[in-house]
């Protein structure tokens, strides 16, 4: 799916585990926290939570801003 | 080291007073066998002995173990070596071998693990052992409660003795053929054949507990590190099969010795590649062994300078996952692969074939799909217990019919997705 | 006795009309009508076409199981041998109902269901595990062709011969696997390999293993704060009740939900569909999964232009690689439309 | 370190130290243990051990580490590719088959547990 959205636009996969972003063929990648939970930490509060979730979208646009040549692991 | 196989070749068995070999004749003494079996405290008094011949109207089942008659007439050590006998080194002299004659255990073990061989009809396509004469032994245990490891090592030593005392009784015939092997040594072999790749074969065993272990010279083999083997050594029966599961895929002990892979590379030995030995590996159930192994066995590759490697993986499922680790390990390494296995794609051959895959994989024979299911007509002669088809791998609740046919997968017959390679079954993609 | 096959057409094939009478229902005539005709030819009077099943495509699309279930009453009678669909070359619809029939009739009567597609036809992809579907070009030109392979298939698996390999007997892999006796043992035949691997000669692998390609990055956004930023997720999340019925794995569609107005995902308004994993934490909060909350933030703020006012969400669970290809390209064609500048894809 | 058997035969999960039992099928144990692989945890044993088809396999049992933190990617995948295996058959319940052969199948299930039980010590002693 990756792959056939970066053939017309830029996309940054924000996943838990990198390896298989890599497999499938994503560009750029950013690694998030958990499978059940990639933008989330239930053990925090929730404003730690939500400040944890901007951090990581944040690198995700970083991310589409930064020029690459080929498959780019953005952590931080 | 030089083995030469001496081979009588048998093309029918017959009970009589004295065991011994004539014109094709192998004839065998049901009282001595039986004593000699009877022996083992842990086998109960309803021992049998009974003989299946190609063609016949005959379903065993079900199967243990199948073992060709071999018996060292010189050389160091003795057939099966650290199992039957003494733990010394074999693979060098003359070894006689009952050629086109088999023993088989039958007999109720854990009851799901054992197969089916039906001497003809469509069943009998799919299992090497309708082509060879068989003496059939069916084994009961002595306490009905006893220990499974107990009754396995039971069966699986009455086999051993079985085959060991036909060849043993037939010493004076006079071999009908004389095949000489040399293998020389690894400072030699890596000087012979300059120009030709140095390859190896990575030989995986099945050792995951109980019903489920190989032995090298008696050894369990999910106790050892991977190790180099002469094929010289195999077929002295320096692998002896302790695993009852799953019928289609366990390498017989018979099998190891005809070892198809090993045959096939020392044929092409000199021409096509130089053939430098056998690597011994395991396929444990811990991730951590399954680790260590693949990384020492293609390690030793690797410091054998080998150029390639066939792997033949014993078993599906978890094993899958040793035989890739063997695959991307031995490729990372420079070591090209070819790889022989079995496949689980279901009954409708539409599930993903192997539990695990890697890109380097990309050469790989598969002996078929062990899920394709095929119905056995009656036969006019069971040996054994039929009914146990409703219970056995690959069979399910209502594979006996009344009329005795009976409908199960290709896993239940011995044999069938052999993945030393021991069949012409193989699968495709429609 | 020759054999008895059922030929299934749509409206157009049939001669009733086009897409004005797509809603066509189903209805069973005796004998040959429209292409079964050149069919009866090609089965040179090995096997005959008792009855032909005329359905619209708009119909069938809207009431598969309903017409499905009708069409195999309406066949019962005539105890087919074998089932024939189309062919449906590159239509979509006809080719979906082509392929839907085809399953319902093997599944049903356990008979051959033979069909012809072009293979970028939807029902390929869909219904090629259950049907031998021939390969024909992308328009009816292509009827001259399409036809005798598909009468010979049919007589093949009538007569119970074995069947070759795909590119040998013209039809579109099925992904299904097969057992057959090769000529040597499997053993030979894999130090054979082994030996045309080593020496670099060309040779075909007798089980293929997964493998990836890959495509060249698209350049950075330039200008972020007047961008349109969309998320796509591979995580299942969906609007509470999973009103597309989106599959928790091997997932056969994806979704499209508004976002306008949206400012926070919660418990209350949306969950996941996926069965990958433990749904808890996405059904507490979905922005865990798609942070619609933080991407709302940054509009407001002004560090992105704007979120886009639709998402897309799929199950990536078991789901097939033809599959996801197909997801990818549909969506971010649409975002292509509406003008969008770059993807945020999650996953789980 | 904290070691843990999961499993849904009750004998065995008797047997051990440090367990967790699932009432259910073997499909239910793996894809328990894959939500914990998702949050952290390690698998040390094989998730397919045993050379038994999945339809003849009412048992299942799964020694892991249980931790939070990175997912363990071999544990990952191996247990995604083991409930993909699962889910593409049938299964046999534990309780829709006969004693006898329940009683065989948990008892085999057992033993292809026990060295690897032993090795990380969870084996109760007063039960050996």
């Amino acid at each position: 799916m990756v792959k056939e959205i970066e053939r017309k636009l830029p996309v940054v996969h924000m996943c838990t585990i990198v390896p298989i972003s890599q497999t499938v063929g994503a560009n750029r990648i950013v690694p998030t926290v958990a499978i059940p939970h990639p933008f989330g930490d239930p053990s925090r509060t929730p404003e730690e939570e939500k400040a944890l979730r901007r951090k990581l979208v944040e690198r995700g646009l970083k991310a589409l801003q930064t020029e690459v040549t080929g498959q780019t692991v953005f952590t931080e | 080291m030089k083995l030469e196989l001496h081979r009588l070749n048998v093309k029918s068995l017959k009970f009589a007073d004295k065991t011994g070999f004539a014109d094709g004749v192998l004839s065998v003494n049901k009282a001595e066998l039986l004593s000699l079996i009877a022996e083992d405290e842990l086998l109960g008094k309803n021992l049998d002995v009974d003989l299946a011949m190609p063609g016949e109207s005959i379903r065993v089942m079900p199967v243990k173990d199948v073992i060709e008659p071999r018996w060292k007439l010189e050389g160091s050590g003795q057939i099966f070596p650290g199992m039957l006998s003494d733990v010394e080194t074999v693979g060098e002299g003359k070894t006689l071998v009952l050629t086109g004659a088999a023993v088989l255990t039958a007999g109720k073990l854990v009851r799901f693990q054992e197969g089916i061989i039906d001497m003809s009809g469509p069943g009998a396509d799919y299992t090497p052992y309708s082509k060879t004469c068989n003496v059939v032994l069916v084994l009961e245990p002595s306490d009905p409660n006893m220990d499974k490891h107990d009754y396995e090592k039971a069966c699986r030593m009455a086999g051993l003795k079985a085959a060991a005392y036909l060849a043993k009784s037939c010493a004076e015939a006079k071999p009908d053929s004389i095949e000489v092997y040399e293998q020389a040594n690894i400072r030699e072999g890596m000087n012979s054949f300059p120009e030709l790749p140095k390859v190896g074969y990575l030989y995986m065993l099945q050792t995951q507990g109980l019903l489920h272990d190989t032995y090298l010279y008696g050894v369990d083999v999910k106790k050892i590190l991977p190790t180099f083997l002469s094929p010289l050594e195999v077929m002295d029966g320096a692998i002896v099969s302790g695993n009852c599961v799953s019928a289609c895929d366990k390498n017989s002990t018979y099998s190891h010795l005809n070892n198809p892979v090993i045959a096939d590379m020392l044929k092409r030995h000199g021409k096509d590649f130089n053939f430098i030995g056998c690597i011994v590996t395991n396929e444990n159930v811990t991730l951590a062994d399954k680790r260590r192994s693949s990384s020492y066995a293609t390690k030793l590759a690797g410091m054998l300078g080998l150029d390639g490697l066939v792997i033949t993986e014993e078993g599906f499922g978890n094993p899958d996952a040793d035989l890739i680790m063997n695959c991307w390990k031995a490729e990372r390494l420079g070591i090209k692969t070819a790889l022989l296995t079995d496949e689980y794609a279901g009954q409708d051959g539409a599930s993903q074939s192997l539990a695990d895959s890697c890109p380097e994989g990309d050469a790989c024979v598969t002996a078929g799909n062990a899920n394709e299911v095929i119905t056995l007509p009656p036969m006019e002669k069971v040996i054994g217990y039929a009914h146990e088809a409703n219970v056995i791998a690959g069979g399910w609740n209502g594979s006996l019919a009344e009329d005795g046919s009976i409908t199960v997968e290709l896993q239940a017959i011995t044999g069938a997705t052999s993945e030393l390679g021991y069949t012409k079954l193989g699968a495709y993609t429609i | 006795m020759s054999f008895k096959v059922i030929h299934y057409i749509n409206q157009f094939y049939a001669g009733i009309g086009g897409e004005e009478k797509a809603d066509y229902q189903p209805e069973i005539r005796e004998g040959v009508v429209g292409p079964g005709m050149a069919l009866k030819g090609a089965f040179k009077g090995e096997a005959e076409i008792v009855a032909t099943v005329i359905c619209g495509d708009s119909y069938f699309a809207s009431n598969m199981d309903e017409a499905s279930a009708k069409i195999l009453d309406m066949m019962r009678e005539y105890k087919p041998d074998a089932f024939i669909a189309g062919p449906a070359f590159n239509a979509g619809r006809y080719g979906t109902a082509c392929g839907a029939m085809c399953a319902a009739v093997a599944k049903e009567f356990n008979i051959p269901v033979i069909s012809g597609m072009y293979p970028e036809n939807p029902g390929v992809e869909m219904y090629k595990k259950f049907a031998w579907i021939v390969e024909t070009p992308d328009n009816a030109v292509g009827m001259r062709k399409a036809v005798p392979a598909m009468a010979k298939l049919a007589l093949k698996l009538l007569k119970g011969e074995p069947v070759g390999k795909p590119e040998a007997e013209g039809y579109i892999e099925r992904g299904v696997r097969k057992n057959m006796f090769y000529d040597k043992l499997a053993a030979e035949r894999c130090v054979d390999m082994f030996v045309s691997k080593l020496k670099g000669e060309s040779f075909e692998t007798e089980y293929k293993m997964p493998v990836f390609d890959r495509v060249e990055p698209q350049p950075a956004v330039k200008d972020m704060a007047h961008a349109t930023i969309a998320l796509v997720t591979s995580g299942g999340i969906c609007p509470k009740g999973n009103p597309d019925h989106i599959e928790a794995s091997s997932a056969s569609k994806f979704g499209e939900y508004d976002l306008t107005g949206v400012m926070d995902l919660t418990s209350e308004t949306h969950c996941t569909a996926h069965g990958g994993y433990d749904a808890t934490y996405a059904d507490q909060d979905a922005d865990r999964v798609l942070p619609v909350d933080v991407l709302r933030d940054l509009e407001r703020e002004g560090v992105i232009g704007k979120l886009h006012n639709k998402f897309y969400a799929t199950v990536g669970n078991g789901t097939s690689v033809a599959n996801a290809k197909k997801f990818g390209a549909e969506i971010v064609s649409r975002l292509v439309a509406d003008g969008v500048t770059a993807v945020i894809l999650t996953s789980t | 370190m904290l070691f843990k058997l999961v499993t849904n035969n009750m004998n065995l999960y008797n047997a051990v130290k440090c367990g967790e039992f699932v009432d259910g099928s073997s499909l239910d144990v793996l894809v328990h243990v894959r939500g914990l692989v998702h949050l952290g945890s390690k698998i040390l044993t094989h998730p397919l051990c045993g050379n038994l088809r999945p339809n003849h396999q009412p048992f299942r049992s799964v020694i892991i580490e249980e931790k939070k933190g990175f997912v363990d990617l071999d544990s990952l995948s191996l247990i995604e590719d083991a409930v993909r295996v699962y889910q593409s058959c049938a299964l046999i319940m534990p309780d829709a088959i006969d004693e006898a052969t329940r009683g065989d199948y948990a008892y085999i299930d057992a033993e292809l547990m026990k060295e690897s039980l032993e090795q990380y010590r969870l084996l109760r002693r007063d039960l050996l």
